[in-house]
């Protein structure tokens, strides 16, 4: 089976070339234009640790149903270098078009694989440029205007976002892009080959938003009262220290960019401390001289949430790529035993979701709630429908903020191992949040009687959380062919495998493990007691979910399939695993295939 | 307004006898009581060692910290409660060892808070080994063959990083000690007490009686408090090396540098000026940042 | 049963009284007496974390036979305040004596819980040190004396002993010092009760040492050729800086008292990239400081070990106590995946020799080398055989030192994962010790297949690591009634247990982990096979080897003992349980008892 | 005896065009090619940040470390193999950020290694937000009000801990910069050079032109670097905000301090005259340390 032509349904446009000339940017006025007009988007941006050069891609799937993830086809590749070309013509579909520019390249000198499926649409970006009297960058814009030309797609649209974005410089420049997208929307018409089919914007469509997981995670925090976020940048994290910096002023929180990451998670639990709901987030090292802290956090009662959004490793690793390879870390983390929640979320709508439940969580429980997602959740974005902000709700748990109190006992013992939490300003409230282990007031105390019973009253808060986390999420029918276990984003190329398999007729189900500490062993055990055969996905190389289920409900996984290139899992690469454990591999031709799928065309 | 004695906590000090820890103990009861602060006004936060274990020794809703990290958490204390004062009280390896990059940070970040350093030249509570400003040559069971690092001049530090409020101390002139914190206390902005606090059981080089033959009083000779280059100056005489005699080592007590109505970081910070916990009654409304993003 | 009182082969000493009294230096003089005099002594010092005050004590074993741990039985108890006979009378074995100054208590008022059968020695200390013209720390002395002379024990070896010990100070102390010990010896003699046996100096014993755990790591690392030791003070670790600094000039080794433990091992893997053998050690904490580290070590193949010596957490803990909880912390610390090793001795003559064979791994398979101990292995001396220091072997793996290379890969890819390593200033040796993925020269590197490839090749060293790595070590008969699994120090109490046990015919046997990573899946699996009962002992709440043997062997344990209050298991615990596993629990009426075994009287 | 392009390894710089570090890396290549070091004769140790990406760019023997962490390894290196010398290339988040605990700690220690800061006031490899050099009151992505904090000021910190060498360069004044380099290169002790690096793409504040506009050089006005006092005096001309006009903001290029003949740690650490490795060729010999344990 060779790639499949674009459908009806759904249009792939890749564009690349060097960091730092905006390509990300002019890829989301496309996603955003096509948002707008009614359409599912999903973009993935890709690109290397450094400022300049190098090569990044901007991938967009637009599409009238409903989509989970990225694929890796390309129907339109935008390529602002040469080596554009050779990178990702294999991904290109039957009959797929490449926009170039024949002053970079020649046609010619085009390395196409051999390909003569292809529709060649040179544009001369850079002569547009200087026929519009405008600056380099705005090579884009004309490229934004040519995929829509070789789409034959209105322009209007492009051309309204653009004088919004621009609405702020002087008219001029608003102008000059406008006259930038017109022209190479022309300059596209005269293709030679046209595109197979037309999309148009579409009407009466529900309203979207359209955001990456960390604005996602960011929002949930914002919707749950946080007060103090602290951090210190680190990829793939960073842009969440962005946005609550953008919006601390308008929304009441102190954002504190810290000296380190030492300081940031210390912060939250001085902050904790004195009742202000608090979050840092960051990636594997960050998190790594976190820990200590986070048992600080574990012994001392404080309800902090930290965000560990992982990329792989180990140290340094590759900063911009991604991996889930952190699950054990997460959960073994700092000397010592204490309770501790640890929330995966598997797409957009998730992360909003969990990061304001992960506040209610931590302090219901009084203790450290970790949100674990990865670069595939923060740098990505979807259209969703915007979260749904009636359903959030805040609980404090056994929150005294004024008054007065008398004979306090910040540790007392409970049934349920939590404690009566009143924050100092409050009369009477005299207590010490100990590090050290410590009796019911918080005065440090060796003695083994104490040590045992506040010990077990801390860890009494695990069994406790099992009755307030979320649970297990499952999808598809209740029996399959196959199942599939996974926790985090893997669930998203995972439900777009899923809906093709679907539509051949393959039946395939899935747990998400939306929580993954306190590991939900009942739920895993009557999934697998049930399931024919197993597949676990998971983005590590030594299978650590796997460990953990082997530990927890004592059985093997069937399947398994892993990776560690820092790339995602592609629905592609699901969709073929699926069909190999069923004994008939569907041997898809290069990485850019999809599946002719039922109702594909 | 609580007396000096109400201070005192359920728990008995379990300090060596004679330990610099209990002039401090006992100068910031006294200095607490005379500004009238009440138990709910204020909170204190502790490092980890000898000094620390004073968290238990008195009455207040404090927090007994990591080693080396109190000043984070004290910081956003502060920060995210306009409504509480904070104090912090750090040991020299807690707060100029492992807390060293805190410290710089807290300093030119201008918090309102007051760090009172317990500054007995060694580690107390792991039985002796050299601390950061332990004195050059001096043996020690870390450093048998004498420290071989300039002591941390903490003075000269924070001088570096735009402190506000710069002092010394000395645990064995309580009335003096006392006045010090009431100063540092009252001071609107971050406000360093360094207080040189003899070690009795592993410190036998800087003894009370070694400091009382070196401290003077900044006060009595006029000290200009307003020349931060002069109080540099001053601060590089606090490195002394064994050898020296009490009459080229003197050791100057009293505020260094004080400049008033420099602005605090929780100044600057809109968000700094209710309770935190006031942001969490119910749920934010984003529907104008969704807004933007659709 | 009631306590067994004090039987031919063995006599048990505690000194309890305040800290700060010379109490363990003072025990140790007469632990070096006795093992001098050719028996086994075994001490454990306990102590509250602060400086003066509070409540310690030591006790001290002395026995003609092998010994294997403490046991909670006393037979002479050395009150040297009013509170230590309340605290420990129940611990007195039958016909017990309490050596105390009728001057702190009036015999009248010690509060012996009823117990007629205790031989009451009352020594006026103070009084004596007046005689004497000594000073108030003398006490320690006049009792060690009175000790001897209730036993009937020569005076002269402490005489001797004493001399020796001040001999750098004015002669005057030295026999004020030998009057007092003489003094309470005598005084002892008038007790209206004598001791019910004789011990009397042994001949022809081979030669022993006394040492601590600390120090038998610290020689082990001494002997392998360390050449730097860096290290942030903390419990129960800091010995070992103390023990480096003190033979850091006589043997040359750099050692280093760090800022902090992130400086520690940094440097530690600084000074590996130049080819010296380093360690740094600490407790949790410290430890979670150097988790990014760790990391860092293993993606850029350092070869450096890791000393952790653990203490009851979370936090700051309980700093002076033991516990077994950072077993899994270890195993899962930094993110990323990469190759460690994790040995865990059971003694201290396996702690000197795991850590010189530590050195030897981190060299073969150029990664960290974590060498997992606890505060009872730290603080406590044992009576040995001198360590077997021509067993000890160099091998350095695969290193060049000096002399000149050409195209060199730091970073080649083998069969075993392990590269060659060419250190800085052999000439051509350009390389780039990297944090980050890299390629075969060091460089970083983020494209899909060199990540692979690299991460592969380090991986393949865990399994090169595991015909390197010690193997469990098995105790006992091959068949028993009861199957013991357990790692570290856990292993002396049981041992000890398994002693009496075997004198009651009650057949036991014991795996002892020494490498708990990697984990040694098939012996254990092999050993579980064979057992009709089995019983993990393990110093924490959440049964961290157990659920690793549920993970790796995908096998249920039968029964379990945890302890998680600080103290370390007593082999009187282990007896009992596994009676009461045998269905006939041995009811010990207090928790002193020991036994009335075969041979024991 | 390399030549400068014998220093250019065979990674092509992906730097932004017009960056700073190219000055930077210019002048380093140059420096060792004039000193004549042999590649096999030192190392250099870099942390992480744009500044980092360097290790690739250098042919040499080589560390690039964690953020922050630049310094311990490279000390203990140096420490360790007396036979080499040990340059670290470190950021200013990255060497007074998160690393600013080893900063201080290795100057006091006088550790003989030199330290080159590619001091861009920003963030550069996680694209733009404030560092602690930042000036006061800049707008950056993570400090959008702009920053409260003082800039921290590594001159007069370095100066407070006795600090041998110190001194400032300008990536855009190659051939002092060089000077410099060669300078502190040859300095016995620790040796701090704090070099100003415009980064073109995330700081459009501290750019070329406005550091052309404000810098001037000490030696032309016969300054004296042997006056620790009024070397941090002028260290505080440091401090300049966003406002404040060029001909007020002046910014000394040059060696600000300087003091020769000053021990160094190595000097003290007798185990450190030989490299290490050699301690390893065989078992040592433990049996005296045994015997006393008897
Ligand atoms: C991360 C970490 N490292 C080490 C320790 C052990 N520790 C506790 S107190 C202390 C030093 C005490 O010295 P100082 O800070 O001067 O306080 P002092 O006892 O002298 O008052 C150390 C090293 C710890 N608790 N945490
Ligand atoms: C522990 C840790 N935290 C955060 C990061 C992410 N990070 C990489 S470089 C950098 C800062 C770069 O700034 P600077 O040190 O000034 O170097 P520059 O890029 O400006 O040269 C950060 C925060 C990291 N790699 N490690
Ligand atoms: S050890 Fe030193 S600092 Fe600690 S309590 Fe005793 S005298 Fe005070
Ligand atoms: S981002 Fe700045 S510092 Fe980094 S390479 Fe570009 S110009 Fe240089
Ligand atoms: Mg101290
Ligand atoms: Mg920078």
């Amino acid at each position: 089976m060779s790639p499949s032509a674009p459908y009806g349904k759904e249009v792939r446009i890749r564009i690349g070339g060097p960091a730092g000339f905006g390509i990300k940017a002019a890829g989301q006025t496309l996603a955003r234009l096509f948002a707008r007009a009614g359409y599912n988007t999903f973009d993935l941006t890709e690109y290397p640790s450094l400022i300049k050069g190098g090569h990044n891609t901007f991938h967009l799937r637009i599409s009238e149903e409903e989509i989970f993830s990225h694929v890796m086809a390309t129907d339109v590749l935008v390529a602002l270098d040469a080596a554009t070309v050779g990178l990702h013509v294999a991904e290109l579909t039957r009959g797929g078009a490449i926009i170039f520019d024949p002053g970079d390249v020649a046609a010619t000198d085009l390395d196409l694989a051999g390909r003569d499926d292809l529709c060649l649409v040179p544009i001369p970006l850079t002569d547009i440029v200087y026929e519009v009297g405008g600056i380099k960058i705005m090579r884009n814009v004309i490229a934004l205007g040519a995929v829509l030309g070789h789409m034959d797609y209105p322009v209007e649209g492009l051309a309204e976002s653009l004088r919004s974005q621009f609405a702020h410089k002087p008219p001029k420049i608003a102008e000059q892009n406008v006259a930038a997208a017109i022209a190479g929307w022309e300059a596209a018409r005269e293709a030679p080959c046209a595109f197979p089919f037309h999309l148009a914007p579409r009407v009466d469509q529900p309203s979207t938003v359209v955001l990456d997981g960390n604005e996602a995670l960011s929002l949930g925090a914002l919707a749950a009262g946080i007060g103090m976020y602290a951090a210190y940048p680190m990829t793939p994290a960073t842009s969440v220290l962005h946005v609550m910096a953008k919006h601390a002023d308008s929304s009441g929180v102190v954002v504190k960019h810290t000296e380190d990451e030492l300081a940031a998670i210390n912060m939250c639990i001085g902050a904790a401390f004195g009742g202000t709901r608090t979050m840092c987030a960051t990636s594997g090292g960050g998190f790594s001289l976190m820990v200590e802290a986070l048992g600080f956090a574990g012994v001392s009662e404080s309800a902090i949430v930290v965000g560990l959004l992982t990329r792989p490793g180990p140290a340094t690793g590759l900063p911009t790529w991604t991996e889930q390879s952190d699950l054990r870390f997460a959960i073994h983390a700092a000397q010592g035993e204490f309770p501790r929640v640890i929330l995966a979320p598997g797409d957009h709508a998730e992360a909003f979701e969990l990061a304001w439940k992960a506040f209610n969580l931590a302090d219901q429980l009084q203790t450290p709630v970790i949100i674990l997602g990865d670069s595939y959740l923060s740098d990505n974005h979807q259209t969703i429908t915007p979260p749904d902000v009636g359903a959030v709700t805040v609980d404090r748990g056994q929150l005294q903020t004024t008054g007065e109190v008398e004979n306090y006992e910040r540790y007392a013992v409970t049934p349920s191992g939590v404690s009566p939490r009143v924050l100092p300003g409050v009369i009477g409230a005299q207590q010490i949040v100990n590090s050290y282990e410590h009796d019911a007031h918080g005065w440090a105390a060796e003695d083994a009687e104490t040590r045992v019973v506040q010990n077990t009253k801390r860890l009494k808060k695990e069994r406790t959380a099992r009755d307030l986390v979320p649970a297990p999420r499952f999808y598809g029918p209740p029996d399959a062919a196959v199942s599939i276990l996974l926790f985090g984003t893997t669930k998203m190329p995972t439900l777009e495998a899923m809906k093709w398999l679907e539509a051949e007729g393959v039946s395939v189900n899935m747990m998400q493990l939306t929580t993954v500490w306190p590991f939900p062993t009942q739920e895993v055990n009557s999934y697998m007691e049930r399931a024919t055969r197993t597949l676990l996905i998971e983005g590590n190389a030594t299978g650590q979910l796997e460990g953990l289920i082997r530990e927890q409900c004592l059985r093997e996984i069937g399947h398994r399939l892993n990776r560690t290139d820092g790339r995602p899992f592609s629905p592609e690469q699901i969709y073929s695993t699926v069909h190999c454990i069923l004994g008939a591999c569907v041997n898809l031709t290069t990485a850019g295939a999809v599946p002719d799928i039922e109702g594909g065309r | 307004m609580p007396e000096v004695k109400e201070f005192v906590s359920a728990i008995k000090p379990t300090w060596c006898p004679g330990c610099g820890n209990f002039g401090m103990w006992e100068a910031l009861k006294r200095a607490l009581a005379e500004l009238g602060w009440e138990k709910h006004e204020f909170s204190v936060v502790w490092g980890i060692g000898c000094h620390g274990n004073g968290a238990d020794f008195l009455d207040v809703q404090g927090m007994h910290a990591l080693h080396g990290r109190s000043l984070p958490p004290a910081a956003a204390l502060r920060l995210t409660r306009p409504d509480l004062q904070v104090v912090v009280e750090m040991g020299d390896g807690d707060g100029y060892g492992l807390g060293m990059g805190h410290f710089i940070h807290t300093v030119r970040r201008n918090s309102d808070i007051t760090v009172i350093a317990h500054n007995n030249q060694i580690y107390g509570l792991t039985v002796g080994q050299a601390s950061p400003t332990t004195d050059h040559l001096m043996p020690t069971v870390s450093t048998p063959g004498g420290v071989l690092e300039q002591p941390v001049n903490p003075i000269g530090l924070a001088l570096a990083e735009g402190a506000t409020f710069v002092a010394r101390g000395f645990a064995g002139d309580i009335p003096h000690l006392t006045e010090l914190y009431v100063r540092a206390l009252s001071h609107k902005g971050f406000s360093l007490v360094d207080v040189f606090q003899p070690c009795v059981t592993w410190n036998k080089h800087n003894t009370f009686s070694w400091f009382r033959e070196r401290v003077y009083k900044l006060e009595a000779e006029g000290w200009d408090t307003s020349d931060r280059v002069k109080a540099f100056e001053l601060s590089l005489s606090g490195f002394h090396d064994l050898t020296c005699a009490a009459d080229e080592c003197r050791a100057p007590l009293g505020v260094y540098f004080e400049e008033q109505g420099v602005p605090t970081y929780e100044d600057g910070v809109p968000a700094a000026q209710v309770p935190g916990w006031s942001h969490a009654s119910e749920p934010r409304d984003i529907s104008s940042i969704l807004a933007k993003m659709s």
